[in-house]
């Protein structure tokens, strides 16, 4: 059954359409890339999913009833930038989605039950490759570090859908290499479903079971807006192999 | 029962030191005790302030001049009694010129001095002996603190103020002090007033106010060393020493006795100097808008005499309680 | 919803805003008449119309003794020396701090300097700038550079630092020497930033201003406010408060609009 | 070389870096035994060794009147006042501050109203402020705060609306209600930043507390200052400057302490 | 002959190796890409070669002798951010190096001489396709052509060697090939000496003659700084077949 159900969105600003009656299902556990030029709105789209922004015309169905007009812990997010909290440390901002569950008032835990709290964070930690870093502060960490802790972060809140927005277009070669590994591991041990945004063809197909291609027909007329191009299915067994860099 | 508290706010200046004098040596306390009120007494170091808070209504008593008197708290409908006249200023208050000599010298120059308050006054009585008007001169109106520093300056030639500041001018080699206040003696009066609703419902309060303030002269006006050692305080208080604060005190007529004060109070001398500043104030549009004459606020006198509107009478002279204290009532 | 999710409509946004001034004139309004009620001739809160009425005197009934319209000689003789101080204090912060920013002999010569005169209360050492500099218009302009120079002159030689290193090594390496830099390059962009500066020295400036002339003068609006306080006059000082926060607040919007169409290319480099 | 490649040496750079001060106090010792030859009585620039007498004499001496030494409790009673006013402006304008960042009903309600409020020159209100708020030491911190608690209160609004949408999008997808968000992401992303606010605010603060000293006290270094300006005593007035530019400086380095070691995260943050 | 000579280059920073003992001549008009992973020196050695910074030990020989110890006309540079002026229009951007030359004193010219100078400057705005936005601001251009911008900018007060580093890596991938092609036509019609850092090995290969990898020996040890472990000749003909994206 599809977990998300995209019906004739329209997503107009000032008289710019930027996206023109789009219709999409995604299934769940399935890993969706979506691809296109810059500017196309593909971070339009995404925050429409997150319930940051909201569709000029058409409707999206999550599991089956309207999408909540606010972001939930049923959709978690990672950004390019800005998607782990400064001032806490690794440990404790991997902590920070278990606190604010279990403390409704000070969201914050202390005494013995913190205690295991803290296993469970550290054991995610562990399953990123940060555990060494546990002590340290955002600020002192590497972009891929960053970035590897903002996806614990986001996992262990436990959502349904992960959304991705450029998550890794920011690091390096060799760095990306890396947490595209990781990345498809998570994915493979949870079996959540995925949206990721991507202007990397190559990251697209290695990932997603599914390319969406995402194009304005004209990139000059504001009256016509992006409609899905393309939809690409990737078999799982090939996706190891594409793309060299 | 709780004790009735009233407040007494006063500032620095010569003729009023004794007050914060007999707060500290703890005579206040022995006279509100006596008539089981309490008396805080209150400093406020800017002196339009201290006036503004009394006609709002934040202080039952203050130290005051007769001219402001009628201007602020009279003209702002607050009722107010004067039950001490404490002195009359004798030089205290000064017109000073630098490098001439003469009264007559000061037409057509630019003037230092603290608008509205005494010392126009002195100024505007000062212009009048000597057959001139304000028309004659430009006033700059420059605060009292820092008057000493703007004298140093070249560009100020004129300033009219009051002690300390005189002192300090007077000291410079080309001041010349042409006009001062002993040339109009009886005229610029330091008063304590308390609001009259107050006094009416509790008497015992002026009467506490007199004895501390009769008490505190008689110690610092004899001739003794609790006298030297008072004033040295007192001068201590007010930002300088003995010796200044001694030499301020030559230039300030004291009413050293309730008698002499109730009898100055009560003489025809207190009606025309009011008639003088009311027409003054009047002049200079200090009496409230729209005010057709200079009669529209009533002055009571001792006698029962009333200056301008008998209906309207906000400001009253008192020798009830001088005279009670002369009388060892109290 | 969240309440940081919820967002009030335009019309909703409107009232909203103009609520607090609302609520505070009729505070105002329901204390000065309980105060008139007690003592009809009650200088604290006076009512609207006796400050309207000593508004229409201080504006269109010429003054007895100078013969001027009072409220329109005290606000030119405020603004001027407003103008004067500020424009005297930016053209010296601004040099000052151009050439600090830019030489490094001169950033370790005088920034500690800068930064120690920045502490100075200027209010404390207000007889000796009257000694030095008289208590005419002098003095008054000078307070004000004194009080709003050091923190022009810091802010300044903070935003020369903030060139990025890449553009004066890209100057350097298009052949143009310190002072063609400082002409093209450092004093274009540090002009808009300059007026950033003024308005954030505009409330400080007033500050001085009004100190100022409270000590020493013959016009203007804060020798008016502090005049008419001996006589408690409040139906006139209320109005003149509210006039000189106009007058600021007109000075801040001339800023603003002056910096975006002098320099249209600001908003943009700023944003990126 | 290009006059901005020219770098001194470390030592050249501490040789420069006291060059002004020492240049200042020569030409001061000059002056004043210019004057002092020309007038042995001159008040205007005291000698050191006067100035150092009557700071033995506010120091070490007790005053006869009150029975303290007259510096001390100077300074204890206006950094008191320091204190209270700085620490009430900063507790509302933070709790008003986040409130109002965060909240977008609350923004729309008082965004302008601060604006207009802060606005209005303090030193303008003054005489109004003194009648309101009575003589006590109210008045005085009253007038700290209201000086310094709009600029405060500003600057933390802007300060909540630049932490990343992303930030709090974030918080929510993981499940954070407004108040715990309120509580864990903004508030202590917030402390350091009104630190900052606070050391902008000393100035200021220093300012309106010598104002309100010289109008209503018994006490204080301002109150000192005002009193002794009418003996026009510069040997005291000068010393009890440096020493409340000296005490001013000692605050900004507590602040600057405090910040990096309560916050240690806070530097690496603010670089990024 | 060779335009620069590195000779035993070392550069330590508070006792951490940077570069180790760099030897390396490179000859007029070749185009060195230099590559290597994050934080290895690449930028340190580029601003070496500017003047920016000064080697610990060792010398750069500029044409015969000693690099002038400040940045000069004839070593232009292209970063990855901050190449160009923002308060200057697109044209003026590319004026300002002929009015600098021109004019001592003021930098700026007025008047008829303006006039010849502009043609020039259009021409070679024109050369990187931005004609039609001479008059827009740096900060209302996209990406690509801020960097076509910087490019027309330093080409201009002709340079004997153009220094890059990173000149393209924050483009997408579309602008990026655009600009790949602009700067392979530049570069031979110029036929000007170009050092270009990257971390785009496909990139590296694709533009230079030349590519040096650059790498630590051990990335933790502060004691080895990075060297040249790869000086590989890349033949002309065969550039623009590499890499796909
Ligand atoms: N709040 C907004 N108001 C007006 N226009 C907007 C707004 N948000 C986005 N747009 C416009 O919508 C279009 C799509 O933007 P979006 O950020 O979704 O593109 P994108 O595909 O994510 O591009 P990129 O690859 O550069 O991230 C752009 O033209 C953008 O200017
Ligand atoms: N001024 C400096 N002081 C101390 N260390 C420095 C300084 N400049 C650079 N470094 C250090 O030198 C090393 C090399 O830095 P550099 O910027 O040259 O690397 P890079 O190869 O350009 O990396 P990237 O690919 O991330 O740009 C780094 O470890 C850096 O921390
Ligand atoms: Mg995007
Ligand atoms: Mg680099």
């Amino acid at each position: 059954m599809s977990l998300i159900q995209i019906k004739d969105l329209w997503q107009i600003y000032n008289d710019r359409v930027v996206l023109e009656n789009l219709n999409l299902s995604i299934v769940e556990k399935s890993f969706v890339s979506i691809v296109g030029p810059s500017g196309c709105g593909k971070t339009t789209l995404l925050r429409m999913l997150m319930s940051e922004v909201f569709c000029t015309r058409g409707s999206i169905l999550f599991d089956g009833t309207n999408l909540p007009k606010e972001p939930t812990r049923e959709r978690g997010v990672v950004f390019q930038r800005y998607s782990v909290f400064p001032h806490l440390s690794v440990l404790d901002n991997v902590l920070l989605p278990i606190e604010l569950r279990s403390c409704r008032i000070l969201g914050k835990i202390l005494g013995s039950r913190r205690y295991n709290m803290k296993e469970e964070a550290r054991t995610m930690l562990d399953h990123v490759g940060l555990l060494r870093a546990a002590t340290l502060y955002p600020a002192q960490l590497s972009g891929g570090m960053q970035q590897r802790l903002a996806l614990a972060q986001a996992l262990i809140a436990k959502p349904r859908v992960l959304l991705l927005d450029e998550p890794f277009s920011a690091l390096d070669p060799g760095t990306r290499a890396d947490i595209h590994v990781l990345t498809n591991r998570l994915w493979e041990e949870t079996k959540m479903t995925v949206v990721m945004v991507t202007h990397d063809i190559s990251e697209a197909f290695r990932l997603g079971t599914r390319v969406i291609v995402l194009e304005r027909p004209l990139a000059d007329d504001p009256t016509k807006g992006a409609r899905i191009t393309h939809d690409i299915p990737v078999h799982p067994r090939t996706k190891t192999k594409t793309g060299a860099i | 029962a709780t004790k009735k508290k009233f407040t007494l706010a006063w500032t620095v200046y010569v003729g009023w030191m004794p007050w914060p004098w007999a707060a500290q040596q703890g005579i206040v306390k022995k006279w509100a005790d006596k008539y089981g009120i309490e008396i805080e007494v209150v400093q406020v170091s800017d002196y339009a302030t201290s006036i503004n808070q009394y006609t709002s209504g934040m202080f039952d008593a203050l130290t005051i001049t007769n001219m402001d008197t009628l201007a602020v708290p009279a003209v702002g409908g607050v009722d107010s009694t004067s039950i001490i006249t404490g002195d009359y200023s004798n030089g205290n208050d000064a017109v000073i010129l630098k490098g001439k000599t003469k009264f007559e010298d000061i037409k057509g120059q630019k003037i230092n001095i603290v608008q509205y308050s005494v010392s126009q006054y002195l100024l505007d009585r000062g212009l009048q002996l000597h057959g001139m008007t304000e028309r004659d001169v430009r006033l700059v109106n420059t605060s009292d603190a820092d008057m000493a520093a703007a004298f140093l300056t070249p560009d100020v030639t004129a300033v009219v103020t009051w002690n300390p500041i005189v002192e300090q001018i007077d000291a410079d080699k080309g001041a010349h002090n042409v006009f001062n206040s002993s040339q109009i003696p009886g005229e610029i009066l330091d008063l304590v007033i308390v609001n009259s609703k107050t006094l009416d419902a509790n008497p015992e309060f002026a009467k506490a106010l007199c004895g501390i303030w009769y008490e505190t002269l008689g110690i610092m006006l004899s001739d003794t060393p609790e006298a030297k050692k008072a004033q040295a305080e007192m001068g201590q208080l007010s930002g300088t020493d003995y010796a200044g604060f001694a030499s301020q005190l030559k230039t300030t007529h004291l009413f050293s006795s309730p008698e002499k004060a109730a009898d100055f109070t009560k003489g025809s001398q207190l009606i025309a100097t009011m008639d003088h500043v009311r027409q003054f104030l009047f002049a200079w549009g200090m009496l409230g808008q729209g005010a057709a004459s200079p009669n529209v606020v009533g002055i009571e006198f001792p006698s029962g005499h009333v200056l301008g509107d008998t209906k309207n009478v906000k400001f009253r002279f008192n020798a009830e309680y001088m005279a009670m204290t002369a009388a060892h009532q109290l | 919803m969240r309440l940081i999710n919820l967002h009030p409509g335009k019309r909703g946004s409107k009232i909203l805003a103009i609520l607090p001034f609302v609520l505070l004139f009729a505070a105002y309004l329901a204390a000065s008449a309980a105060r008139h009620e007690a003592n009809p001739d009650d200088k604290l809160l006076p009512t609207l119309s006796q400050m309207a009425i000593a508004m229409r005197r201080m504006a269109f009934t010429q003054d007895m003794a100078t013969g001027q319209f009072l409220l329109w000689s005290d606000t030119a003789a405020s603004i001027t020396r407003l103008i004067e101080g500020l424009s005297i204090s930016a053209l010296i912060s601004f040099v000052v701090g151009i050439s600090v920013g830019m030489v490094p002999y001169l950033k370790k010569l005088l920034v500690p300097f800068v930064a120690a005169f920045s502490m100075v209360p200027p209010l404390a050492v207000l007889p000796i700038l009257f000694i030095i500099a008289g208590i005419g218009e002098i003095s008054k302009v000078t307070l004000i550079v004194i009080g709003t120079a050091p923190f022009m002159m810091r802010d300044l030689i903070l935003r020369v630092e903030e060139i990025p290193a890449a553009q004066i090594i890209k100057a350097q390496t298009l052949g143009g020497s310190s002072w063609q830099i400082a002409l093209r390059i450092v004093v274009p962009q540090m002009l808009p930033r300059l007026i950033d500066a003024l308005r954030l020295s505009l409330g400080p400036a007033w500050l001085y201003l009004i100190s100022a002339e409270a000590i020493a003068a013959q016009d203007g609006l804060g020798y008016r406010i502090f005049l008419v306080r001996r006589y408690f006059a409040m139906n006139i000082i209320i109005p003149y408060v509210i006039w000189i926060t106009l007058l600021a607040f007109l000075f801040d919007i001339a800023l603003r609009l002056i910096q975006s169409y002098a320099f249209p290319w600001f908003a943009g480099a700023k944003s990126q």
